[in-house]
């Protein structure tokens, strides 16, 4: 089955991202196909490179990036939230790309289910 | 539908409003701050009790965990899943709706 | 709301049944402006869209808004503009109206509004939820 | 003490907590969302309308007006301030606590 | 916790009744963690510092926390650590504990458990109130 | 009268920052002093100097720095939760310094009042 999955929080502030990335890895595991994950309102957050957590605490960023680049998910930032939020090519992640919200609305097409994890 | 609730029903009314909407015979699984509410006894748990037969009730286990309460009884009925769990709840569902 | 430019023009073929749930009051958080984008950019999709206002999200629509002094753009018109855009489902929640003391006439838009039980049975019908 | 609620009561637990650890002779000041609650007639309005001899009851008008409310009645004996008696607010309290 | 190092030492002379004011949860939103870390520098501070656990903040002190399937660190271990920063005024609120269906034996330190009377007078006599 | 601020929460996501702005303007319009304002939680994204927003929204991180530079305000970011959430020195726009988590206690211990602002 193709997931879509839409994260609007960044990283740490609330558990929305690791919810989402746990939720990705276990639907993988059960051979399903993951469409595209969207970040929207401050989820933008996970995709800024500059982010270096304590070293005994998870990396959302590199996990994230990591999925995109090793398993080829296709991890998109909303433009408009992340140009409000000051998220740009400078320091984006590797393995995420910026792009418009249609991106999301596609995901819904596309996907069989459309996920969503938030504050 | 599967209606998912990541809220604390002591500290939001996302679980509230998720009890008033679903439509009877949603599943309805608890994760994040939410899975407090899965421990029997509080008001929001005879509020899970009382919809029993309504719904079906789910609660993540490792957010239960994650908060102290594996070892505290929970609401008759309700039953614990993994990611692996909520992974195959949202296939079994044809929709899924997030009560932030 | 700058985003239309990736859209290529054709639309999917397939056509969903969406639905955007606000349940936030508007200006205490961005959700309600964010959705509202998404919502514009969703109907150029040619999506089969419905719009749901309950609980604090039904402050999303209240008239005279006045924000120059809390100095944030007042974007309830735009709530206006979304029958141009082919948005014509907007419901809202006569609970959350009334626990409120609200009525339709507060609303700066025209609206269905719809008891708990009805709107259940639309938002079972939906192939798609966003919320945020 | 000047106790701040910034959430609207609808939707979170704050105003209810501040009402119950509040000492009375507080002064309890309604801003952002939470300035819904100052509408006479709902039922946070009534849980105001009640305290209000133990607690002298402010909003910051600025956040009524956003949300469309300022041609709302308010609650009987609640006093609006501008950023400006925010400020005064804090000065004339000892200290100031958020219940966030 | 790494920034002790611009404490210069000689500590500021006046001494304020510090209070933080924990309400939610543990690893839903990272306030409880955070929290804790600007408790364990305002020790370095020598100040009057005492830690509240009410609402959904006395879940953070919930002995048996098991973090492994999250993917998040246990950091309830730290709260048994406060004793050794001088930070001993740690309060729970009983009506909290209750609602919730816990007893001070569910927690992870020994603590003042008070009811909301007793915790209005010891709030009432802050200099500084800190929550988040 | 000397104020402490705290900040909780970042640009456009949550009001907080808009209200502490605005509190701010009042309190130094009526003579009184802002001996700090400390950003913690999500609250050092108001830092990000490369945040854009729409031409007709308010731009909070410069409004900030502003006051910061112009009125000589203290902007402290803690560096703790700013390198969890990657706002690093890079990015930092004019007007705020990067410090750690004292510089809150020290506003509570030398100002008259600490405010604080968050979600």
């Amino acid at each position: 089955m193709k997931f879509g999955i839409l994260v609007n929080e960044g990283p740490f502030t609330h558990q929305a991202s690791d919810s989402a990335y746990r939720f990705v890895l276990a639907a993988l595991e059960k051979g399903h196909e993951i469409y595209r994950v969207f970040f929207y309102h401050d989820g933008v957050n996970n995709a800024n490179k500059l982010s270096e957590p304590q070293s005994d605490d998870r990396d959302l960023v590199k996990l994230w990036s990591a999925l995109g680049t090793e398993r080829e998910i296709d991890l998109v930032v909303c433009v408009a939230a992340a140009l409000r939020r000051g998220v740009k090519d400078d320091i984006l992640a590797e393995g995420f790309r910026i792009s418009g919200l249609g991106q999301l609305i596609e995901a819904g097409v596309e996907s069989d289910r459309l996920v969503v994890f938030g504050d | 539908m599967l209606h998912i609730v990541n809220k604390s029903p002591f500290e939001r009314n996302g679980l509230k409003s998720c009890l008033r909407l679903a439509k009877p015979g949603s599943a309805i699984l608890l994760i994040e701050d939410a899975a407090v509410a899965a421990v029997a006894g509080s008001a929001p748990a005879k509020d899970i009790a009382a919809r029993m037969g309504d719904f079906s009730f789910y609660v993540l286990g490792p957010d239960i965990d994650a908060r102290g309460l594996g070892d505290k009884e929970l609401v008759d009925g309700i039953k614990v899943v993994d990611y692996g769990g909520f992974v195959d709840l949202t296939v079994e569902q044809d929709t899924c709706q997030s009560w932030l | 709301m700058d985003d239309f430019d990736e859209f290529d023009g054709d639309g999917p073929e397939v056509v969903k049944r969406f639905m955007y749930v606000n349940r936030r009051a508007p200006y205490g958080t961005v959700y309600a402006l964010e959705c509202l984008e998404t919502i514009l950019i969703a109907a150029a999709f040619e999506q089969d869209v419905s719009v749901v206002f309950m609980d604090d999200g039904v402050y999303q629509l209240k008239k005279d808004q006045d924000t120059a002094a809390i100095g944030m753009k007042n974007f309830s018109p735009t709530y206006r503009a979304l029958e141009g855009y082919e948005v014509e489902k907007l419901y809202v929640e006569k609970e959350s109206l009334e626990e409120r003391g609200l009525t339709a006439e507060d609303l700066v838009v025209p609206v269905k509004v719809l008891n708990s039980a009805e709107l259940q049975e639309i938002m079972a019908a939906q192939d798609v939820v966003l919320s945020s």
